[in-house]
């Protein structure tokens, strides 16, 4: 049993090398993906303390418009400058209607608030898209598909997707977009002034109703350009909701306020529950991936409360 | 009736040295906070009975040193002994059971509930009846949760605090609030009682009325008591001796007047007005 | 208005801590007893008590289950659903095991389950707090979703995977299955909501309750009057699971009539948070102010249109509702954060200063 | 005795009637406190256990027959026990107001020689102990809370707790102690001296007037009679014990009627007290009255619009039909239907947020209370009665029979209580009540009881067609005009400062030929009069000098005349001439006493001027006036006064004119 769990599982490795790093390239690509939802959630967190449960349904919402407009006969590009239209009103109605309202509210009914959001979008969604999965537009809007085949030693093979290659090198150019953004603009440093002190921003003439806005449309942006890339690998449906609350366990590893942080955690989660599914996941039926992240997490957690980034808390009476 | 000596002036009067056995050595300890010194080697008794007052500038380290006694911090060096037992490092419940209580220098009461409940929490360590018990709770629990309720009533009746009884403490002015904590601390009836600036944002009447409780719980329950007190005016009537505190080193020790008298005291709070 | 408290004084600390110390209040809940237990299985129809009474009083138990341990202990649980699974699937274990124990007896033992289960979960909350013991929490969720669906001896090998509730009686009358009526099941169910209510309120009055209430409001001065964190939250999360746990086995063997592994899964979850800070936390009553309104929000608004003519396809109806839902929960937390007991508590606050706003 | 009393005879003392009481009410309450949050209850023979044991170890203590005994605290069931206790010994207690400073007691206690005191707690005490040396003849202390006197020097300070027990040991120890008890209390008699009660006369010192027991026990008795006050009531003790009100109403009456009395938890809580115990009988004089409206009112003006308008539109109503309904009278029957729906949608709420809901009677004295405050009460159902009373009389002086109340009386001789009017006006009484005299000052018995049993009040008043009397002024201050009529200037001036729009009145008429007053516009009523009308005014001077408020305060004269007419007595005081005075009366310039009354004669001297234009016919005068700045800057004030002539009424309208003309 023992030598099951702790012996197996690194021979099996070794045995197959190149299945590995097909496995952890997946993972990689999957990390990839909630990282880019965690930072959708770290952006919005930062700037107003708000923990965003609607990420999730903002990722299918965004993909969803996306492709129901182009189904609708409207161009892809069109159907994209739309689509980020939409994550624009989606963002001014949120903060009007939803943040303002509800400013100085303790956390608990920020985040209630998201998760009634997220009602109201499903229901919204479903409406005018209607229920059933759809199929995302990849070629439409000139993402690559195909796939190339890369050998390794002898009779090793990795197969990668080029939209998980066109995905991964998203990522990278939003994050550093973000990066650029958040320390060279005159919003992105008033958007850091916001996370470190509210009244210390105001005093600087920064509105917090404009900063939420604007944080809720870049996480809108990061939401549609999720919802692509997962769309591309998958379809574009309401299941994404559930997979979505995997960036919980990627925050905790990642610290809730750390966009570094989101992309080291979302990776690990990535690579690691793939990894325990494939290895591991046998030993006990499989379909761990869906606990995997939070079991991680939760250990982790016990051992390093305040994430991988976070500074250490220090309880004052 | 004017034979009669006035019946205060049998009140012991402080004569310099407190008399009773030692209740609580604090024995050489230090405490550091990663690289930060909070505290450094300071040894300081509190005796039964008495009156003991820690002062000193702001960051001298006064609400580390009884964070160190109830056991919420464990210090990195030395070692505190109450009641004939010594020990380094404690859980804040263990110190609670050993008879320690006290109160916070930001009001930490139990918003959601009344002036009732709060004080009723403070009588935890007094309650016993089990989880089954609980659950029925007519007989036993309830028993138990009466003569607890007639001590909490004591104990509001000492406090003057009876038209507030059922007001959710939330809802309390400061000075009020202050009085509840005080009151939940003395529902403990604690060996030794911490008071962390118990009077801190208060107007003259309130400091007044909170200087008669402290006084009176002292002679009444016989409650040893320990405070953090920044107004030297009240410290000086009230307590008995005092430990004074700079940067985490012990500066001072004595009676008020041998205090006050202290160079090294006067220079420490020299341009610092309190 | 109706409170007349004038010359209702109290000569004991028993009279003077009562649930209910105000006369008019004693003789509401009387009323609304008698009308739960006389009137409504005996007027309303089948629909009525199938869909809607019973279902209400499970998730009301449930919604005081998480109720316990988010609003009176402050700790934050997002793995109800999964709980509640625990509770259900330890019934059906336990009644086809000793098929001759009588089901309520199972139902009381299998929240046991649950609350052994909440009780290794709930460790985490002595080092991890608000949201991210909501993370840990959501662990349970999704290791228990995957434990019914991955472990078939939770449901005995069926080809199906899902549990079917057998038909079980108590004195002589079918409660459970599919010939049971929906008359005895509302009784059994009322019988059980109130005997735990009734005994969740006691432990709530007495020292138990309040040193959770400690620790969620201060925990640090908790612990310095004396509380151990590990008691007073591990017993929250006891008796919080036990609590969701009954509520699941019901919600299989009163209510489902049969249940797959979805049936508790995070959507559960939710709509028990729902009801909770709908209803308002920290509040008994609330528990069913909650579970009412969203339990019987979404009926409503998908049977009303038909009712009034308004022809709509199911579907859209259903996709309606959520946005209803979704919206009226918005807009709740914005006119009263603290929940329906809240307005009620306001609200009889004015009747008893009636006619001053103010006391 | 006993056995005379069962049969419906009267006992004579209180020691007496408490013996009587723990028999036949035996279980019944008779006092309860709120102590430690919740009503600590005795019985009637619990409460005989307490007095007794107290009263054994009080002799213990040294208390004799005959010696005074000072009482000083708040409304406590300790305090109220020790009253019987002491009787019981043959001493005689002496309730001293507890707010009063140490000078003043030291004063009190001095003059009534006592040996004893029985006080609340430490501050009590630590101001008896202030004035020991004062105060020669005090020996022993006895105090009801510990707190704070651990430390005190015992030795002539007891606990009541200590003194009790001393008093139930000897009463374990031997079989004789309660009889020997019940011999001393025996052995009281009705024409012993019962309490001494001090008053505070408006000048010099504090006078102890003695009553008996006889005076107590009879009048308490009728007063029962006259309410038909039985062991039901429930009343609460919140009024000053050294008050003759609160004496007679929650001891004298509790004993002899057998009902229970409620001591409040603390002064703060006595409003939410009495919503608790909801008394069946109750007392406070008409500042209390105000005070619980002022709060309703002000409460009432953050309501919602719809439940204000609901509120007013009752109340309304009951102005209308309340008094009719609570008097017995016809009223139809739709008005009592809406009354009906008013009772459960305004009065009744009201009624148990004061914690009135089971009030059978109430009385208001101490003070003339508005005519509008009074009705406000009785309009909402409760039933508020007058009662004119004094320490003298026991109270009952007299009283308003129930459904025969008016407001601007003061009701018919109690029973037992006959009642001339003197020829100045003045008052007088004589009944079982009346007091046998103050202690150690023959002088000032002599001037207020003449030898055949008549009591000098000191008001003026006069009785009405119906038998009722109604109180003028005080009767020093009742002048006569020319002519020969009285004229009482209180009274006119109240007549007038009915309507809000008028502030203060200053009337004159002693020695003139005719009535005529000096008025002091409300600027917060004219004001909102201003405002509405758009009248724009830069002072108060520039309001009260406006023609259209000369306007509207010669329509108030006129009204306050034809009222004055209707009254006999009255009918010449009408007011023939006024002015609005130019600037307000004062208290910073010394026109009123701090406690806001007006100095009557000092406005004379300083408006000399004015009261002659008054007098000599003049239509207008110039005057300058020094005056006080809110600022505290002095400064004066330039005017032309204006002077009016009044409508007046009646035989009276013939013109009269000053002789000095």
């Amino acid at each position: 049993m023992l030598h099951q769990i702790f012996v197996d599982p690194f021979l099996q490795m070794a045995d197959m090398p190149d299945f590995l790093l097909q496995v952890i390239w997946e993972g990689f690509v999957a990390g990839v993906l909630y990282a880019l939802i965690a930072l959708g959630f770290v952006l919005i967190f930062k700037a107003s303390g708000v923990f965003n449960f609607a990420q999730g349904i903002m990722v299918v919402f965004a993909g969803l418009t996306l492709v129901g407009l182009h189904e609708a006969g409207v161009p892809a590009y069109l159907a994209l400058a739309l689509a980020i239209s939409v994550m624009a009103l989606l963002a001014i109605a949120v903060e009007r209607f939803v943040m303002r309202p509800l400013v100085n509210q303790p956390d608990i009914i920020l985040l209630m608030s998201t998760i009634g959001m997220t009602y109201f979008l499903i229901g919204l969604g479903e409406f005018v898209f209607g229920g059933e999965p759809k199929k995302m537009i990849t070629r439409e809007l000139g993402l690559p598909t195909g796939s190339t085949e890369i050998e390794i030693g002898e009779q090793g093979l990795v197969i990668l997707q080029h939209i998980d290659i066109a995905a991964a090198v998203i990522a990278i150019i939003m994050v550093s977009a973000l990066a650029l953004f958040f320390n060279k603009t005159r919003i992105g440093r008033a958007l850091r002034a916001v996370a470190d002190d509210h009244q210390a921003a105001q005093s600087v003439g920064i509105s917090l109703n404009q900063i939420w806005a604007i944080v809720w449309f870049a996480a809108g942006i990061v939401a549609l350009a999720t919802g692509i890339m997962w769309g591309a690998r998958s379809d574009v449906s309401f299941a994404l909701e559930i997979v979505a609350l995997k960036a919980l366990p990627v925050l905790i590893l990642g610290g809730f306020t750390s966009i570094p942080g989101a992309i080291v955690g979302g990776l690990i989660i990535g690579i690691g529950e793939k990894i325990g599914e494939i290895y591991w996941g046998p030993l006990v039926g499989g379909g761990i991936e869906s606990w995997l992240a939070y079991m991680i997490a939760l250990i982790f957690l016990l051992f390093r409360p305040q994430g991988l980034f976070g500074e250490r808390i220090i309880e004052r009476v | 009736m004017n034979r009669h000596v006035d019946p205060r002036q049998a009140l012991p009067q402080p004569d310099g040295i407190a008399t009773g056995e030692v209740l609580l050595d604090v024995r050489n300890v230090s405490l550091r906070f990663g690289g930060v010194k909070a505290i450094t080697d300071i040894s300081f008794d509190i005796r039964k009975g008495e009156i003991r007052a820690i002062i000193g500038p702001n960051g001298a380290g006064k609400t580390s040193m009884l964070n160190v006694i109830n056991g919420f911090y464990t210090p990195q060096e030395g070692s505190i002994v109450f009641r004939g037992k010594e020990r380094k490092k404690i859980a804040p419940y263990e110190a609670a059971a050993s008879g320690i209580a006290r109160t916070f220098q930001n009001v930490a009461l139990f918003k959601g509930m009344s002036t009732l409940d709060n004080i009723m929490a403070g009588r935890t360590l007094a309650m016993h009846r089990n989880f089954f018990w609980q659950l029925i709770y007519y007989g036993p629990a309830l028993r138990e949760e009466i003569a607890n309720r007639r001590k909490v009533e004591e104990i509001i009746d000492f406090l003057e605090i009876q038209h507030i009884r059922k007001v959710p403490v939330g809802r309390l002015p400061y000075g009020l609030q202050k009085r509840v904590e005080l009151g939940r601390a003395l529902a403990a009836e604690p060996a030794l009682l911490l008071l962390d600036e118990p009077m801190a944002g208060m107007n003259l009447e309130e400091k007044e009325d909170m200087s008669r409780f402290i006084l009176d719980v002292n002679s009444q329950f016989g409650t040893t008591i320990a405070l953090i007190e920044h107004d030297m005016g009240v410290v000086m009537d009230i307590s008995d001796r005092v430990v004074v505190l700079d940067y985490g080193r012990k500066i001072g020790d004595g009676t008020p007047e041998e205090v006050k008298s202290s160079q090294e005291v006067i220079d420490a709070y020299l341009g610092v007005s309190h | 208005m109706f409170y007349r408290e004038a010359g209702q004084f109290k000569t004991s600390y028993e009279a003077d801590q009562q649930v209910f110390p105000i006369l008019q209040d004693r003789i509401g809940v009387a009323i609304i007893l008698g009308v739960a237990i006389f009137i409504v299985p005996f007027v309303a129809n089948d629909f009525f008590l199938s869909a809607i009474a019973i279902p209400f009083l499970i998730l009301a138990l449930a919604t005081i289950g998480l109720n316990v341990l988010t609003g009176y202990a402050g700790q934050l649980s997002l793995g109800t659903g999964g709980f509640m699974g625990v509770g259900a699937y330890a019934c059906y274990k336990l009644t086809t095991l000793f098929p001759d124990v009588s089901i309520v007896v199972h139902i009381l033992l299998s929240g046991f389950a649950a609350a052994a289960v909440g009780m290794v979960f709930g460790l985490p909350s002595l080092r991890i707090k608000g949201l991210y013991l909501a993370v840990t929490t959501l662990a349970a969720q999704f290791f228990l979703e995957w434990c019914f669906i991955r472990i078939p001896w939770l449901y005995n090998y069926n080809a199906s995977g899902a549990i079917e509730v057998p038909g079980r009686q108590i004195l002589g009358t079918m409660v459970t299955g599919a010939s049971a009526g929906s008359v005895p099941r509302y009784f059994t169910v009322l019988a059980i909501v109130i005997l735990l209510t009734v005994l969740v309120k006691n432990l709530l009055r007495g020292r138990i309750g309040r040193q959770w209430m400690m620790i969620r409001d201060m925990d640090i001065a908790a612990e310095l009057m004396g509380v151990r964190p590990l008691y007073a939250k591990l017993s929250a999360f006891a008796v919080s699971s036990y609590l969701c746990g009954v509520a699941g086995a019901m919600f299989v063997f009163f209510y489902l009539g049969a249940a797959e592994p979805s049936a508790f899964s995070i959507t559960l979850s939710f709509q028990i948070l729902f009801m909770a800070i709908l209803g308002g936390l920290g509040s008994l009553v609330g528990c069913f102010f909650g579970a009412a309104f969203i339990w019987a929000l979404p009926i409503i608004l998908r049977a009303g249109p038909p009712m009034i003519g308004i022809p709509i396809a199911a579907e859209t109806a259903f996709h309606i509702t959520s946005m209803i839902i979704g919206a009226l929960i918005v807009t709740f937390l914005i006119l009263e954060p603290h929940g329906l007991a809240r307005l009620w508590q306001i609200g009889k606050e004015k009747l008893r200063v009636w006619p001053f706003p103010y006391a | 005795m006993l056995a005379k009393a069962e049969a419906g005879d009267t006992l004579d003392t209180f020691p007496k009637y408490l013996v009587l009481n723990a028999k036949r009410f035996a279980s019944r309450p008779a006092m309860r406190h709120k102590d430690l949050g919740i009503w600590q209850g005795w019985t009637w023979k619990q409460q005989l256990d307490e007095v007794r044991s107290f009263a054994v170890g009080l002799s213990a203590v040294g208390l004799e027959r005959g010696d005074k005994v000072a009482v000083v605290g708040s409304n406590r069931p300790r305090l109220y026990w020790s009253f019987a206790a002491i009787q019981s010994l043959g001493g005689i207690p002496v309730p001293v107001y507890a707010d009063s400073v140490a000078e003043e007691m030291a004063y009190v206690l001095d003059h009534a020689e006592v040996r004893f005191a029985v006080v609340e707690d430490q501050e009590q005490v630590d101001k008896l102990l202030s004035i020991s040396e004062k105060v020669p003849s005090l020996k022993d202390i006895v105090y009801d809370e510990a707190r704070g006197l651990r430390d005190y020097d015992h030795t002539h300070l007891h606990s009541f707790e200590e003194v009790q027990a001393k008093g139930r040991a000897a009463i374990e120890a031997s079989e004789e102690t309660v009889a020997r008890w019940q011999a001393a209390v025996d052995l009281g008699r009705g024409t012993d001296l019962g309490v001494m009660l001090y008053t505070s006369g408006t000048t010099g010192r504090p006078k102890g007037v003695m009553l008996s027991n006889d005076n107590l026990v009879k009048s308490a008795l009728h007063g029962n009679a006259f309410d038909r006050l039985g062991p039901d009531e429930n009343i609460i003790a919140y009024l000053p014990l050294a008050w003759v009100g609160d004496h007679v109403f929650s001891y004298t009456q509790s004993y002899t009627a057998g009902f229970c009395v409620s001591c409040p938890e603390s002064p703060e809580t006595v409003t939410e007290d009495r919503r608790e115990i909801a008394p069946t009988y109750f007392f406070a004089p008409p500042r209390v009255f105000e005070g619980l409206l002022t709060a309703m009112m002000v409460r009432m003006e953050d309501a919602g619009r719809l439940k204000k308008r609901m509120f007013d539109h009752y109340l309304a109503l009951a102005r209308r039909v309340g008094e009719k309904i609570l008097n017995g009278e016809r009223v139809p029957l739709l008005d009592r239907m809406r009354y009906f729906l008013g009772e459960i949608l305004v009065y009744g709420p009201l009624k148990n947020r004061m914690g009135m809901t089971r009030l059978r009677v109430a009385y208001t004295a101490g003070e003339a209370i508005g005519p509008e405050l009074f009705r406000f009460y009785r309009s909402i159902g409760l039933n508020l009665k007058q009662l004119y009373g004094q320490t003298e009389a026991c109270v009952y002086i007299t009283a308003q029979p129930d459904g025969n109340i008016r407001a601007d009386t003061v009701g018919i001789p109690s029973p037992g209580v006959e009642i001339k009017i003197a020829e100045n006006g003045e008052v007088l009484y004589r009944s079982e009540g009346t007091f046998i005299g103050y202690y150690k000052n023959e002088e000032a018995t002599r001037a207020t009881k003449t030898p055949d049993g008549w009591v000098h009040t000191g008001d003026a008043g006069f009785i009405d067609g119906e038998g009722h009397l109604k109180i003028i002024d005080r009767a020093k201050d009742v002048g006569k005009l020319q002519n020969g009529e009285l004229f009482a200037p209180k009274y006119v001036e109240n007549t007038l400062k009915f309507f809000p729009d008028i502030k203060e009145v200053v009337a004159f008429g002693d020695g003139r030929a005719f009535c005529a007053a000096f008025i002091n516009i409300d600027l917060q009523s004219v004001g909102s009069w201003a405002e509405r009308h758009n009248v724009s005014y830069a002072s108060y001077q520039d309001l009260a000098g406006h023609p259209d408020v000369y306007g509207i305060i010669a329509s108030h004269v006129e009204a306050a005349n034809r009222k004055l007419s209707e009254e006999p007595m009255m009918a010449a005081s009408q007011i023939r001439r006024f002015l609005v005075l130019h600037k307000e009366l004062d208290a910073d310039d010394g026109e009123l006493t701090r406690t806001q009354k007006v100095r009557r004669s000092f406005i004379a001297e300083r408006y000399g001027d004015l009261i002659e234009a008054l007098y000599d016919g003049s239509t207008q005068k110039y005057v300058e006036t020094e005056m006080t700045f809110e600022d505290g800057r002095k400064g004066s004030v330039r005017a032309t006064v204006r002077i009016v002539d009044a409508k007046v009424f009646g035989s009276a309208a013939a013109p009269v004119r000053e002789a000095a003309e």
